[in-house]
C-alpha cells in the first residue's frame, strides 16, 4: 500500500460496487428493477482486486453475479442501471437484465446465468487469442458452486491441455443458494482441486483487495509469460441473500455477522484511517462522488425510453451482413 | 355440504402437500436436487420436509444435473422410488442425456427388462423477467420422446395429485410445474390422493370453438373464454394435462363439436407442442372443421427481460380473444 | 456441354471437399471435435485433413462435448470461424445447454452487441442398426429454437455447400448430415461454392399431391415418386434444405397447387418436424386443401436394433406411397 | 495360483471370451451380426479378474464393449449370440444388440453405448443399495476416454461425497477411438484424478488376470467393508481395432503388436505350462469344450425366431401394472 493515490482508488472502486448495489436493492423493493437481482455486497475486494491485474484488452466472463466486474471494468452506471430498469439505454437494451451484462468496450462476454456456462466459453476466447497469437488473457469468473459441474472438469482439462491463456477466478462464498460447499464437495480444498489437473493453482484472501490485488497480478503475470491457464480462488463471503428471494433459512445470523465484522470496505477504510491516507473530509468527498454518480444513473435510467415493442424480434439473427 | 371441507391453498402448497404425501406413504420414495433441504427448494416447495424427514430423503445435491438426475434412474432401478427435481427446464439441458439416453430407453433397449420408475419435477415457463436463460418453455421437447410420460398440472389438484400419480407409473415421468403459478390461490379437497391422468379436463363447456392449453396458459384460455361469452362467443376449454400420451379423444371430440380450435402454448411457436395439436386435428377431424386452426405461441426470440418486451413475447389473452373473434367471424 | 465437367463423388466425399474448402480459404477457420484428426472422423469425413492443415487447425478433442462446444462458442466470438464436429446428434445432448443457452441467446441478451459465428456439423438417423441410443432423429427439435439455423444436405451439392455457406452467416448454423447418405455417390460440380439456403428445392415437379421431405427421407419420397407414376400419380416433391427457417413459400405454393400434401420425416411423429409443417399447411393453405395432409414418421419407439424391427420403425416408400393412393383415391 | 483348479477356471473364462468374439467377428463379415461390434479381444484379464471379486448379488453397469463382462458374469453364450443376431432369444429379444446387453439374474444394467453415460447410473445404484443398508456393491465399467466427459467429474465427486458402495472400474486401453491418452488428458496418471476427490484409488497391470483379480479383491473388500467407493485402473490394449469400421491410423502395427506379445491368454498359458497346471491334452479339451458351447450359442441363435414385427412397439412403456 506504498501508493496513497491507487490505495484511495482501489476504496474507491470498492465503494462505487457497495453503493451501486445498495441502491440496486432500494430499486428492486421500489419494483423499478425486477427478475432475479443477485447482490456482491461483501465481495468487493475481489472484483476491484482483480481488475488491477487485467489490462483494457483482456476479456471478462462472469456470472449473473456481475454488476461489480463490470463496473469495475469500465461499463459505465448509468448503462448497468438502465438495463436494470430494462430500459434502451441499457447496456442490452433492456434485453439482459441484471444477470445478463455484455460489452463489446471492455470486452464484457456477459453475464451467464447458467451455473458453469461460462467455462467453456472462456476456455474458447482463450483458444480464439492463442490462434491468433493475441497476448491478451480472459479472466473467467463463477462461484464456488460451479465446481461440481461436469462443465468445470472439462474446461480445466483442456485449458491445461491445450494451454490456453485463461484466468479461472473461482469467487468463493461458501454457498451456492443455500448449498455449503462441505455440502456439496467432498474435497474442499479448490485449489487442490484445479491443481490436479495440472494447472497452476492459488487461493488468498478475498476479503483483502490488496491480498487479492497481489494474487491476480501473479496469476496474470504467468499467463501472459506462459501463455498457460491459472487458478485463483478468492475466499470471500456474501452479506445479502443469494437473491432477492432467499428466505436464508440454511445460515445462521451470527455466522453472517461475524463474516461482516470483515468487511472488505470497512477493514480497508481503518487501515487507510490509520496510514493517514484518508480522513472524514476526503471519505466525505468520495461518498459524494459516488453518491452523485449512483443518482446520475438512477435519472439517466429513468429517462431513457423503452425499448418500441416492435423492436421484439431484433437481434435473433444478424442485421449486418457479414464482414 | 361439502364445500367447507374444501381447504384454501396456493399451488405451492399443493406441490408441496404432494412431496409430503409422497414422503409418508413410502420408505422408498425420497426426493433429490439441489437446494430441495436446507433452503427449502429454490421455490419453497420442500420447505420443512427435511426437518421432517431428514437429509437421507430430502437430498440436497451438489451442482451436478446430469449425475443426479443419472443418479435417479440407478436408484428408480435399484427399487427406489426417486423423486428429482431439476430447478427449472433450463437447467435440465444438461441433464438431457440421462432423461433420453437413459430413462427414455432403458426398458425398450433391455426387450422389457428394466422399467425406470422415476420422476422428475421441475419449473417451467417466463413471465417473471428472468430473461433468455431462465424462462424456457421446453416441455414439448420432452412431449417429443417415446419412454416418457411427461405431465403439465394447471390445478392445484393436480399439481398435488399429479406427483403421486407419476410415482404410481412404473415408468420416467416428467412433472412440469408452471413458475407463475406458485401462489395462485384457490381451493383443495382435504382427501390426499393420485389423480387419473387418462384424460384431458373440459374446464368449460362451450360450442363455437374449442380453447386447447394447459400449464400457466391455461388461465390465459380461460381468461379468454370469459371475455368472449361477454361478447357471445361461447368457447369450449381444455386443459390438456397429460402432454405425452395426448388425448386424442377429448381432443377431437372436443373440436369435432365446436368445429373450430385455437391452442395456446407458450413454447415458441415453430415446432411447438401446439404444432402437434394441430396436425393431429387435420389428420382427424379436417372435415369437420369451419375455420383452420389456429396457434397462440410465445413469439421466436430469446425471452427479453423487459417487461414489456416479454409480455410482449408471452401468449396473452387478448390474442386468444382476436384469433376466435376472427375465427367466428369469418366462418360464423 | 457442361456434363462432362461433373465429378463423380461420394456424399462423404462431398462433406470432405467443403471441409478441405473452407480451411484453405479463410485462415479464421478451424475443425474442432472427437476423432476429426488422427482418426480421421468417426465417418472419415475428414480424412486426411489434419495431415494437410495441421493440429492447431484439425484439433482432436478429448470426450467433452459440452465444452468443446461451448468453446467453438467462445472462440467465434474471439475471431474465430470454427466448425465442431458433434460425432452423431446424440451425443449433442451433452452440448444442448451451449447450443441452445449459449449460442442461441448471446444476440438476443446482448441487444445485439455479440453475434456468434459457430458452425456445428453433426451425423443424425437411424437405418445402420445402431439401436436406442445411435438412431435418433432430432434435428427436429434444433429447428425449435430461435437464434438457431439449422440445414439439412440431402444431395452431395448441399452436403459440400451448405458448409460454406454456413461460415458465411453471423450466427449459429447447424448441420445435419444423415448418417446412412455417406456412401451415396452421384455427381458433383467442379466449382465449389456456397449454395443459397433461401429456398427448398422442388426437386421433382407433379400435380396431384407434394411429397415434402429432406435428408435421408428425401430419398424415400423419391422413390415413392417413381412408383406412384408408374400407377398414374403425379407427385411433386420438395427437399426442405433448411429446416429453419423453413420457407412457406415454397412450401404452401406447392400444396396450393397440388392440394394434398405428404410429409415425411424420420424424427419420431409425436411433436415432429412434419408437424409443424403440416400446422403450417393448416395455417396458410387449409381453403385449399382437399384432403388432410398426412405425416409418415418414424414409430414412436426407441429404435430397436434388430434390422426388421428397425426398417418397421423408420418411414419407408411402401407407406408413403400407401398414403398417397389412400389421398388420391378419396379425393380423386 | 495356489489353487490349480481357480487358475484353470480363470484361463478357461478367458478362453471363452476370446472365442466367442474372434466368432463373433467372423459372423460379423459374414453379416449375421449387424449394427456396431466393439471386442474386447486383448483386455479378457479385466472383465475376469474382476468377476471373481464379484458376488452373485452384485451389480454390472458397462460400455457397449461389454460381451466379456456379461459372459463372465453368467450371462450364456446363447443368449447373447441370439441377442447379437436380431433375435427372439437374445438377451433383449433383439432390440439392444452387441452394445445393449441386459440381464436380470446377474443384474447387468447395460451395455450402454453413451460414453459416460453409465457413471451416474452405477452411483444410483449404489445409493439405493445405501438407502435400503444392501451389502451389496454396484460394478462400474468405463474406459479411459470417459473420464473427459463432465459425468465423471460429477459422479466422482457424489460418489465419495455420499459414500456409495461402487467400484469403478477403468479400462484403461490407452485410446479413445483414435485418441490417445496422452491427447486427451493433462493428467494421465488416471489414479491421481480418482484420488483428486477423495477417493480410494489403485492401479494394475490390465495384462495380468491374476493381478487383476487380487487388486480387485482388494477394492471390493474396502468397499464392503466400509460402504465407500474405490477406483481401479487396470491398464490394458485393444488389440483388434476400435470397432469394425475403424481403419486404425492412429496407432503403429508395430506398436500392436508389441502389446500382442503381452496377450494374457498366451502368457497365462505359460504359467499354467510351466507350473505343471495345464498340458497340451488339457488345453485342447478346453479348447473343445469352449469351441462347442460356442458352436451351441451360433446354432441357437440361427434357429431362434425373429420378434415378430406386431410386437415393435412393446416396452416403450411398462406392460406390467406398478407392483
Ligand atoms: C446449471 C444451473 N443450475 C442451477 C442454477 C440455479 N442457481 C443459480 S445461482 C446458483 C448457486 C450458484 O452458486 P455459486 O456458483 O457458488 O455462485 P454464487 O451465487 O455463490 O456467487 C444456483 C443453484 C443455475 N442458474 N444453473
Ligand atoms: C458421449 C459420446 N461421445 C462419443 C461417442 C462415440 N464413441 C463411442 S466409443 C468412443 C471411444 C471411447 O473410448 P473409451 O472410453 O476409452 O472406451 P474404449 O472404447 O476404449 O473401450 C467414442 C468416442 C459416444 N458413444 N458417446
Ligand atoms: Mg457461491
Ligand atoms: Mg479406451
Amino acid at each position: 500500500m506504498s501508493d496513497p493515490e491507487h490505495a484511495l482508488h482501489l476504496f474507491h472502486q470498492m465503494l462505487r460496487i457497495r453503493r451501486l448495489e445498495e441502491k440496486s436493492a432500494e430499486l428492486y423493493s421500489a419494483m423499478k428493477i425486477r427478475g432475479f437481482l443477485h447482490l456482491y455486497i461483501g465481495e468487493e475486494a475481489v472484483a476491484v482486486g482483480v481488475a488491477q491485474a487485467l489490462a483494457p484488452e483482456d476479456a471478462v466472463v462472469a456470472t449473473y453475479r456481475e454488476h461489480a466486474h463490470a463496473l469495475v471494468r469500465g461499463l459505465p452506471a448509468k448503462s448497468i442501471m438502465a438495463e436494470m430498469f430494462g430500459k434502451q439505454d441499457g447496456c442490452c437494451r433492456g434485453r439482459g437484465g441484471s444477470m445478463h451484462f455484455f460489452d463489446i468496450e471492455t470486452r464484457l462476454y456477459g453475464g451467464n446465468a447458467i451455473v458453469g456456462g461460462g467455462l467453456p466459453v472462456a476456455a474458447g476466447l482463450g483458444l480464439a487469442d492463442k490462434l491468433q497469437n493475441n497476448t491478451r488473457l480472459t479472466c473467467c469468473c463463477f462461484g464456488e458452486g460451479a465446481i461440481a459441474e461436469g462443465e468445470f472438469h472439462e474446461t480445466m482439462n483442456l485449458a491445461v491441455l491445450w494451454q490456453l491463456p485463461v484466468l479461472f477466478l473461482c469467487e468463493n462464498n461458501l454457498y451456492a443458494m443455500g448449498t455449503a460447499l462441505e455440502r456439496s464437495e467432498s474435497q474442499t480444498d479448490l485449489t487442490q482441486k484445479a491443481a490436479s489437473y495440472g494447472m497452476r493453482a492459488a487461493a488468498v484472501d478475498g476479503m483483502e483487495v490488496l491480498a487479492v490485488e497481489a494474487a491476480a497480478s501473479e496469476a496474470a503475470h504467468f499467463i501472459r509469460e506462459k501463455r498457460a491457464p491459472c487458478f485463483l480462488e478468492c475466499r470471500t463471503y456474501r452479506f445479502r441473500p443469494h437473491s432477492m428471494f432467499d428466505p436464508e433459512l440454511y445460515r445462521s445470523k451470527e455466522e453472517v455477522e461475524t463474516w461482516k465484522q470483515r468487511d472488505p470496505i470497512l477493514t480497508f477504510k481503518t487501515q487507510l484511517f490509520d496510514k493517514g491516507m484518508l480522513d472524514e473530509a476526503r471519505l466525505d468527498h468520495l461518498e459524494q462522488q459516488v453518491a452523485a454518480e449512483i443518482a446520475e444513473a438512477v435519472t439517466f435510467a429513468e429517462a431513457s425510453p423503452l425499448e418500441p415493442v416492435d423492436d421484439l424480434t431484433r437481434f435473433v439473427y444478424s442485421e449486418r451482413s457479414p464482414e | 355440504m361439502s364445500a367447507p371441507t374444501q381447504q384454501q391453498s396456493s399451488y405451492r402448497e399443493a406441490v408441496r402437500a404432494g412431496l409430503h404425501e409422497a414422503l409418508q406413504q413410502d420408505e422408498r420414495v425420497f426426493l433429490m436436487g439441489e437446494d430441495v433441504g436446507a433452503y427449502g427448494g429454490c421455490f419453497a416447495c420442500s420447505k420443512g420436509l427435511l426437518e421432517e424427514f431428514g437429509p437421507e430423503r430430502v437430498r440436497d445435491t451438489p451442482l451436478s444435473e446430469s449425475t443426479f438426475t443419472g443418479m435417479g434412474i440407478g436408484a428408480a432401478l435399484g427399487g427406489m422410488r426417486p423423486i428429482v427435481e431439476i430447478m427449472t427446464v433450463n437447467f435440465s439441458l444438461l441433464a438431457l442425456d440421462q432423461i433420453v439416453n437413459n430413462a427414455a430407453t432403458y426398458l425398450h433397449m433391455s426387450g422389457g427388462l428394466f422399467n425406470v420408475p422415476l420422476v422428475i419435477r421441475m419449473a417451467t415457463g417466463g413471465g417473471k423477467q428472468l430473461a433468455a436463460q431462465h424462462s424456457h418453455s421446453l416441455e414439448g421437447w420432452y412431449a417429443h420422446i417415446p419412454g416418457l410420460k411427461v405431465l403439465a398440472p394447471a390445478t392445484l389438484e393436480d399439481a398435488r395429485g399429479m406427483l403421486l400419480t407419476a410415482l404410481e407409473d412404473p415408468d420416467p415421468v416428467l412433472i412440469f410445474e408452471a413458475a407463475v403459478l406458485y401462489p395462485m390461490e384457490g381451493e383443495l379437497s382435504p382427501v390426499i390422493s393420485s389423480v387419473s391422468i387418462d384424460r384431458a379436463n373440459v374446464i368449460r363447456t362451450g360450442r363455437d370453438l374449442s380453447i386447447i392449453s394447459y400449464g400457466a396458459s391455461l388461465h390465459k384460455g380461460l381468461g379468454a373464454a370469459e371475455q368472449l361469452s361477454e361478447e357471445g362467443i361461447n368457447a369450449e376449454v381444455i386443459d390438456l394435462r397429460s402432454l405425452r400420451p395426448l388425448d386424442d379423444a377429448t381432443i377431437i371430440g372436443s373440436v369435432k363439436k365446436t368445429r373450430r380450435a385455437i391452442i395456446v402454448d407458450e413454447g415458441w411457436r415453430s415446432g411447438s407442442l401446439a404444432a402437434e395439436i394441430s396436425a393431429r386435428i387435420m389428420e382427424q377431424a379436417f372435415y369437420e372443421l369451419d375455420a383452420p386452426v389456429e396457434r397462440i405461441c410465445s413469439v421466436e426470440v430469446p425471452m427479453p427481460y423487459a417487461a414489456h418486451l416479454e409480455q410482449a413475447a408471452l401468449p396473452q389473452v387478448t390474442s386468444i380473444v382476436e384469433a376466435a373473434r376472427r375465427m367466428v367471424v369469418r366462418n360464423g
